[in-house]
């Protein structure tokens, strides 16, 4: 197993590269510099401030410099934030966006699955429509949607929750989590319906069922395990795809995350903020994929083989 | 795909009720917004700035807006530009990553490791920035969100396919195919394909919303569908500002996409019963 | 059934936590202001940063020589006890407070300022306000780097407490410069420590390093979270300082900002969303409070393009824009119209206006220029940034031009970046833009209509216009024949058209009843120092 | 008595209408009892005892009248409650396909002690205990406790099936044709075991099959089954002595018996049409992408390890050997269907190794395959005239006109109505898609087939009559055929000569009667005693 994830990173390496030079000379290539304000910025300042950041030099050299930069570790400093590095904004955003995240897959993960197993226990009749219903909500309400509704509702009306915070006040986690999570329920209610549904046919339930197992024995010890292999494999670019999509549920509940730098960088043409946050999103979607492959064969014994575990 | 497993599918197709129930939707949302130049009561720009935002009134069954615009209008309109992302983004992405996945599963090996690596890298690069370039490159179009949006959902569908084509090529009538001496490309087309239409199915009605969404949020930033033209998504996320005070300008465009993801989920399960001649029971 | 089991947990923690207190009650309580700051700040150092929630972070943190009243805006003694004006008005003489005290207890000498405005000037550091020392002698020269000697620019210590400032042409408004963020004194041992002294992204600003000389020092900095600052006691007129603490929010989503305050968690918020202005005014207006802005929106003409460069079309096209409907129906916030670049109210200084909405006339002058009825009238583009807002005042135009002129016009909407770079090179027909002045005082918007100057983009200069703003103005002997001068130019300026204004800014806020001291002003401008606390209001 | 049926009738209730699976069947046993039910797939034997236990899907399926007294107590009458305490108690089930019968995500061991827990009320480390001495019986090592079901072969996870069975001492075993996918050698020894197990715990058995000499070495009692209802009982003497029912009497023709009676005298031409030298196919293990260049190989998968035959035209030869010898490899590495790691084959004199694709692409024209599942080996896709079509169709032997007509006359030929063109795979039975499947490989007029074991999946009386189908084809076009089976008795009936394969090697070849009747090498005997000996 280990042999296969060194494999796997090993493969990362040359994708992260390209990745990176894509990006660098997509992002220098789009008009508008990081500098140009609405204020226009004297010639001098203007040249003083590229001379500072290196943008005079020509693209191939600031590329080697930045890659030189990179090995080391530094991200480089922000042209929108100049007394902060990159390094040290995404290291101050990451916990916030992470355990958000954390928090919306449960949330995604405990609606899904409950609704997913509930409807494939009798497909096409009423106990399969209402839950699948339901879970499609969270495709049909959008995050922008959904939020103010339960601030709305939980945070100014009844004022159960803080309608904004992370962290600083006692159940201000609930909302954004809900939010979030809502949106991705929906994915993993209708691949565990998919994935019990075959499951279900098969014909070691057959033996469970013979065993004289009860009911609920037979479909969560004997079924789900099987049944969640399709979602285990969606969770690995759903978790990271949690990192961009952060960035409404953070605008909406004030959350101090990762998910405004990825798309403010965007508008304000911060070079170094652009590509520190697409590394790290190719090293989330890399992790994350790994991580999903592995609790596949964690779930199921017959993929560790393949993969140098096993006996 | 050949005449007679389209009359058969039709023949299943037609005994699901629900599925029927989402077809009859979808076609009555479609026809809607192919016919709203003529059936709209109002030009889509026709604003009445005095009037501002009135709740459904005869003269406006559905309201106004906050510049006094007719709000069956705007949906109506707002239908036609949703649907077209949802359909050709979709599309879009349904063709290139079905025959980019079924090629890579089909040959496998470095071929396929090569391939699926390009995807990480496509995964990974930044749709901000992507789109804000193509926006600025070759100015400001619709065809040119759908392309975008519709290179950017490909790579999941490819990603289906691949597993589901690594499947199929152990299955002994490929290797009967290929016994029989045709070469790769016709067993793909004929073959490997037709037989992923059943997940493809699943995953295109559930790509279908998500792209809506996208488009929704990219116009929320200004990069997606430019005003006065607008989307149901826009027009949500308009709404949500002033959901308190106007709330039919949320209700309306919600009812109207909620209905029609409805419809594509059940008429997806449909098509997918359907398309899959061993699930029928009869 | 089963579903319950699951969705029982999760309300169940809902309903738990409804035990948690607003931080408007506790922070009336323990007199903490939470301030609503629209935007994480770039920096903390007044010498690089620019942007509404920097300065109000700067009017907390330090303070100039002068301080603006916060009723009347005038200028008063602040770290500089008094001055006196030479009579050729040209040499400005400060006599430092003996009691002004840096945070960390050490007393402001006047050799802290000359440092500071040497350090402000530096061309390696890129400060975008440098031109605020413009009239000082040869200051513009040293900051472009033509001038390497330092001593030449008119800043001289004569003794610890005094320092001499001399200008190149008397400058009523120059006591105004002195209270803006870029002349504002910074701590040299500080600075000095943590690098070069055109050197930026030091971290002198982080807490741990931080000095200041403001009414408030800075306790903690929490990206995207909050800026918390606490009460200076080394601030030499701490008794008057009221509040303990001020919590600025960077709030980025004024909508999300507007539910914020309505849960009580901010005194006060940095703006309102347009769409809830009504509500307000009509349930709840002791809360929303709107008032004039010291900024102008209008829309810049390219005077380059040939269908554009005739000064009858450009009027054509200013007659043909009717602004009272646009304030009253489209901006929605109760803006002024405006007939004039500068906003009224500038202390006492009156411009001219142009003529209102005329459609005989634009068509009249459109004909003339030769469009009869708009024919022939090639299809211009109005370029703006995307936002609702300006969205919505563009289709309204377009409609108003289609009607009044039958002239067609598109609308093009880029992202901000790619707005500015349009702008700046001159690729544009009609774009939208907004001008906030930096002092109250005519000459912050007429002195960048001059040929080539960075904020003019239009590409329109007149001779007779620029000799009056850059030469009679500025060495007019008294006020009202300075106002005169502008008054010329700026009809000059108007006539011409290269630039359509729309309506004047107005700010609009939601305050809490329970902040006090704290009055509306044409520059927006918080005095933190005088403001306060009243547990007595009952809650919203 | 321990168990007595009486008038038992289950019915589907489809929206095609209500098919009645169960008949009117009634049978009785006593412990320590077999009785083996026999009869084809659709006959309604497996139903009839799911039946008993309420294990048939309710929605579609309805027990519409009966009683079984089990121990006196009616299980039909059961509620669902009464009904789970009994399944797995005292009535143990083991099942045909012991590939998917066993939950592949949960160890041997977890699965062993589930039954013991729940039915006997003992506490994880006594039933531990139990269920280790239970695995010694049937024949495994205890350290395997833990391993998972894919680590073991078909015929070890039917033991663990058993000892899952026995672990809770049943009174009443039901074994639904559990040697039906093993190879001969294992079901022999698997029947061995499950008598041992009945003599030393009294336990009655009821022993379901399609195949009449499997039952004749166990049963006690026999009922032959047809169509839901039961034709015929007996005791194993009356039943094979002196069948009563016509249809009793056609499945026992149709077992094969005796050697291949038209001997065609085997022309020795010049240039054998296949010639094989020292073939090698090798499997190496699976390893991660780019990295396997890297480290050192694993030890490489002998499936087929240095093979050299010759196949002349117009002959049938066969090729036995038990699941794992690589009989199958060495087919699809004669087609090429694999990638061939050492070792020529000569086709008509082309060594097929040397050409390009393109090239081999023509050749494989003359070379056709049918594989063992019929289902799927058929694209379920495709309409039996698209499948035909195709290969008439791309090898330009038909043009678009004449299409159907060669189509038709290739239904003709292989048995099947003309009018089911229109109809896909699963519209039709086991026996019918096999018949496309060799539609489809005569299509291109071959010289030669390679048939991977084609009649395994099939009933016996269905297998007979695609043997025959083949037979005749093969006269008809002049076919030569390398015939891949683990049943020896379906190869001594068709094939002229014979090739037995072990372990990737092939242990002897000869003409079929003399291998059969003295074989020379220890596997090939071992493989003809393990036959099982219908009393005829």
């Amino acid at each position: 197993m280990l042999r296969f994830i060194l494999g796997r990173l090993l493969q990362a390496i040359p994708v992260l590269l390209v990745v990176i030079t894509v990006t660098f000379f997509l992002v220098h290539s789009v008009p508008g510099g990081p500098f140009d304000a609405d204020r226009a910025v004297g010639p001098a300042v203007m040249k003083a401030l590229n001379s500072y950041y290196r943008l005079d030099l020509p693209l191939w050299q600031q590329y080697l410099h930045y890659l030189g930069d990179l090995a080391s570790g530094d991200l480089g400093p922000s042209f929108k934030y100049p007394g902060r590095s990159v390094g040290e904004m995404i290291a101050a955003g990451l916990p916030a966006t992470a355990e958000l995240g954390f928090y919306a897959l449960l949330v995604a993960l405990g609606i899904g699955i409950s609704s997913g197993v509930i409807a494939a226990l009798r497909p096409n009749t009423a106990q399969d429509y209402i839950p699948m219903g339901l879970a499609m909500i969270g495709i049909c309400m959008p995050a922008f949607l959904l939020g103010p509704l339960l601030v709305l509702v939980f945070g100014i009306n009844l004022e159960w929750v803080p309608v904004s915070g992370w962290g600083g006040m006692p159940g201000d986690k609930v909302l954004p989590s809900l939010t979030l999570g809502a949106g991705y329920a929906a994915y993993v209610a209708r691949l565990s319906r998919g994935g019990m549904l075959e499951v279900l046919s098969q014909d070691y339930m057959r033996t469970a069922r013979a065993k004289g197992l009860a009911p609920w024995q037979i479909v969560l010890k004997h079924g789900l395990r099987g049944g969640l292999i399709p979602v285990v494999a969606f969770l690995g670019p759903a978790f990271a795809g949690l990192l961009t999509g952060s960035f409404v549920v953070e605008t909406l509940f004030q959350i101090p995350g990762l998910g405004r730098f990825y798309v403010e960088a965007a508008f304000n043409r911060d070079y170094t903020m652009i590509m520190g946050t697409t590394i790290l999103f190719a090293a989330a979607i890399i992790v994350f994929n790994l991580a999903a492959d592995v609790l596949a064969s964690a779930l199921d014994p017959r993929l560790r083989q393949s993969r140098g575990g096993g006996q | 795909m050949s005449r007679g497993l389209w009359r058969d599918s039709w023949r299943r197709l037609r005994r699901n009720r629900p599925a029927l129930l989402g077809a009859g939707l979808l076609l009555l949302m479609v026809l809607l917004a192919l016919l709203t130049p003529w059936i709209a009561p109002f030009g889509y720009e026709q604003q009445n700035l005095v009037l501002g935002a009135t709740p459904p009134s005869p003269s406006h069954w559905l309201g106004t807006d906050v510049l006094g615009r007719d709000m069956l209008t705007r949906i109506l309109y707002g239908g036609r530009l949703s649907l077209a992302v949802g359909f050709i983004a979709t599309a879009l992405a349904l063709i290139i990553g079905v025959t980019y996945g079924a090629v890579a599963g089909f040959i496998g090996g470095a071929v396929d490791a090569l391939m699926m690596r390009l995807v990480d890298i496509l995964y990974a690069l930044p749709i901000m920035i992507f789109i804000i370039l193509l926006m600025v490159l070759f100015g400001r179009s619709l065809l040119l969100l759908f392309l975008a949006i519709g290179a950017v959902e490909w790579m999941t569908m490819a990603r289906i396919v691949r597993a589901q084509v690594q499947s199929l090529r152990q299955q002994e009538f490929v290797e009967a195919a290929v016994a029989m001496g045709l070469p790769p490309e016709r067993i793909i087309a004929r073959h490997i394909i037709p037989n992923t239409l059943g997940p493809v199915i699943i995953y295109a009605t559930l790509t279908i919303p998500s792209v809506m969404l996208l488009e929704a949020f990219l116009s929320f930033l200004g990069l997606g569908v430019q005003p006065p033209q607008s989307s149901w998504g826009l027009l949500i996320s308009q709404g949500v500002e002033t959901m308190e005070e106007y709330p039919w300008l949320l209700i309306y465009p919600g009812i109207a996409l909620a209905t029609t993801l409805f419809a594509l989920n059940f008429l997806g399960d449909g098509l997918r019963d359907a398309l899959d001649p061993k699930s029928a029971k009869d | 059934m089963k579903a319950l089991l699951f969705i029982a947990p999760l309300l169940l923690a809902l309903a738990a936590c409804s035990d948690y207190e607003s931080n408007v009650s506790s922070g009336n309580r323990e007199g903490i202001l939470h301030w609503g700051n629209g935007a994480e700040p770039a920096e903390l150092d007044p010498h690089i940063v620019t942007g509404l929630p920097e300065h109000s972070l700067m009017a907390a943190l330090f303070e100039g020589l002068v301080a603006k009243n916060p009723h009347t805006l005038a200028v008063e003694p602040a770290v500089a006890q008094s001055w006196q004006v030479s009579d050729d008005g040209r040499v400005y003489r400060f006599a430092i407070r003996p009691s002004a005290r840096w945070s960390n207890g050490e007393p402001i000498t006047a050799e802290d300022f000359r440092w500071s405005w040497y350090r402000a000037l530096q061309p390696g550091l890129g400060n975008p306000y440098a031109y605020m020392f413009a009239p000082i002698v040869n200051a513009s020269a040293y900051a472009s780097g033509e001038l390497t000697d330092f001593s030449k620019v008119g800043i001289q210590v004569l003794d610890t407490l005094t320092l001499q400032v001399t200008l190149s042409n008397p400058t009523p408004f120059f006591l105004q410069l002195l209270d803006h963020y870029a002349t504002y004194p910074v701590h040299r041992a500080t600075i000095e420590a943590r690098g070069a002294i055109d050197e930026r992204g030091t971290r002198w600003t982080r807490v741990e390093h931080f000095v200041g000389n403001g009414p408030f020092t800075l306790k903690e900095w929490s990206l995207n979270k909050a800026i918390v600052v606490a009460k200076s006691l080394t601030y030499w007129d701490s008794d008057t300082v009221k509040l303990k603490q001020i919590v600025f929010h960077p709030i980025g989503n004024i909508a999300t900002e507007e539910r914020m305050f309505r849960a009580g968690q901010l005194h006060y918020t940095y703006d309102v969303p347009t769409a809830k202005i009504e509500r307000y005014r009509v349930e709840q207006p002791e809360l929303l409070r709107i008032s004039p802005y010291l900024g102008t929106y209008f829309y810049r003409i390219n005077t380059r393009l040939p269908h554009l460069q005739d000064i009858r079309v450009r009027q054509a096209l200013s007659l043909a824009v009717d602004r009272e409907s646009i304030v009253s129906y489209v901006t929605g916030a109760g803006e002024l119209a405006a007939y004039t670049i500068t906003p009224p109210g500038t202390l006492a200084y009156v411009a001219q206006p142009i003529a209102g909405f005329n459609p005989d006339r634009a068509r009249a002058q459109l004909a003339a220029a030769g469009y009869p009825n708009g024919a022939g009238f090639p299809v211009t583009e109005i370029l703006y940034n995307s936002s609702e807002a300006h969205r919505k005042i563009a289709v309204a135009i377009q409609q108003m031009w289609k009607r009044e002129l039958n002239i067609d016009v598109v609308l093009a909407n880029q992202d901000w970046k790619v707005f500015l770079a349009a702008q700046t090179n001159g690729d544009y027909q009609l774009s939208r833009a907004s001008w906030i002045g930096d002092y109250v005082d005519p000459n912050s918007f007429l002195d960048m209509w001059i040929e080539g100057g960075g904020n003019n983009r239009t590409g329109w200069s007149n001779a007779e216009f620029e000799h009056l703003v850059l030469e009679v103005a500025p060495s007019a002997a008294t006020q009202a024949a300075r106002y005169d001068a502008f008054r010329r130019a700026e009809t000059i300026l108007l006539q011409e058209a290269p630039i359509i204004v729309i309506y004047t800014y107005v700010s609009k806020h939601l305050i809490h009843p329970s902040l006090r001291g704290f009055p509306a002003n044409i520059m927006n401008h918080p005095s933190f120092k005088h403001m306060s606390l009243h547990r007595a209001e009952p809650e919203i | 008595m321990l168990l007595e049926v009486n008038n038992l009738t289950t019915q589907f209730h489809s929206r095609m209408g209500v098919v009645t699976a169960v008949d009117d069947v009634s049978f009785s046993l006593d412990a320590g009892q077999t009785l083996a039910i026999v009869g084809e797939s659709g006959s309604g034997k497996s139903v009839c005892c799911y039946s008993l236990l309420g294990l048939i899907p309710q929605p579609p399926g309805k027990i519409a009248g009966g009683s079984a007294l089990f121990e006196g107590r009616d299980l039909l009458a059961a509620s669902e409650r009464e009904l789970r305490a009994i399944r797995g108690g005292d009535i143990a089930f083991i099942f045909q396909d012991p590939m998917t019968s066993l939950n592949p995500f949960l160890t041997i061991g977890e699965q062993l002690l589930e039954p013991l827990m729940r039915h006997r009320g003992i506490n994880r480390s006594m039933a531990r205990r139990r269920a280790l001495a239970v695995l010694e019986e049937v024949g495994i090592e205890a350290q395997r406790f833990s391993d998972y079901p894919h680590q073991f072969s078909g015929g070890m996870r039917q033991r663990v099936m058993i000892a899952m069975a026995l672990n809770v001492e049943p009174k009443l075993l039901i074994a639904d044709e559990p040697t039906t996918a093993l190879d001969v050698t294992v079901q022999a020894q698997i029947l061995d075991l499950i008598t041992s197990l009945q003599l030393r715990y009294g336990i009655a058995v009821i022993f379901i099959s399609h195949d009449l000499s499997v039952v004749a070495s166990i049963a006690d009692q026999i009922l032959v089954m047809q169509e839901g209802a039961v034709v015929e009982r007996g005791t194993v003497e009356q039943i094979f002595q002196r069948p009563q029912h016509a249809y009793t009497r056609q499945l026992l023709a149709a077992i094969p018996q005796g050697a291949k009676t038209q001997h065609r005298p085997v022309a020795e031409a010049a240039e054998p049409l296949v010639r094989v030298q020292n073939l090698k196919t090798y499997f190496s293990a699976p390893s991660g992408g780019l990295l396997s260049l890297l480290r050192r190989p694993a030890e490489p998968l002998k499936a087929v390890d240095g093979v050299s035959f010759t196949i002349a035209r117009g002959d049938i030869v066969g090729l036995v050997g038990e699941s794992g010898s690589g009989k199958s490899t060495l087919g699809r590495s004669l087609l090429r269907l694999l990638p061939v790691t050492a070792g020529s084959v000569h086709f008509n004199g082309l060594a097929l190794g040397a050409l390009n694709p393109a090239a081999l692409r023509t050749q494989r024209r003359h070379m056709q395959m049918i594989f063992q599942d019929p289902y799927a080996s058929l694209n379920p896709r495709m309409t039996v005239t698209q499948t035909l079509a195709e290969p008439l169709l791309y090898h330009a032997l038909a043009s678009r006109k004449n299409v159907d007509k060669k189509v038709l006359t290739l239904m003709d030929e292989v048995g099947l109505a003309r009018d089911s063109g229109g109809k896909y795979p699963h519209e039709f039975s086991g026996g019918q898609r096999q018949r496309i499947a060799i539609a489809r490989a005569i299509a291109s007029k071959p010289a030669f087939i390679v048939a991977d074991e084609p009649v395994s999946a099939l009933d016996v009386s269905i297998q007979a009559q695609i043997l025959a189908l083949l037979l005749e084809l093969v006269a008809a076009h002049g076919l030569s055929m390398l015939f891949i089976s683990h049943d020896l008795s379906v190869v001594r009936k068709l094939c002229d000569r014979v090739m037995v394969m072990h372990r990737g090697k092939i242990v002897e070849q000869g003409l079929t009667e003399p291998l059969y009747s003295s074989p020379q090498a220890p596997y090939t005997q071992a493989l003809l005693a393990a036959l099982p000996r219908a009393p005829l």
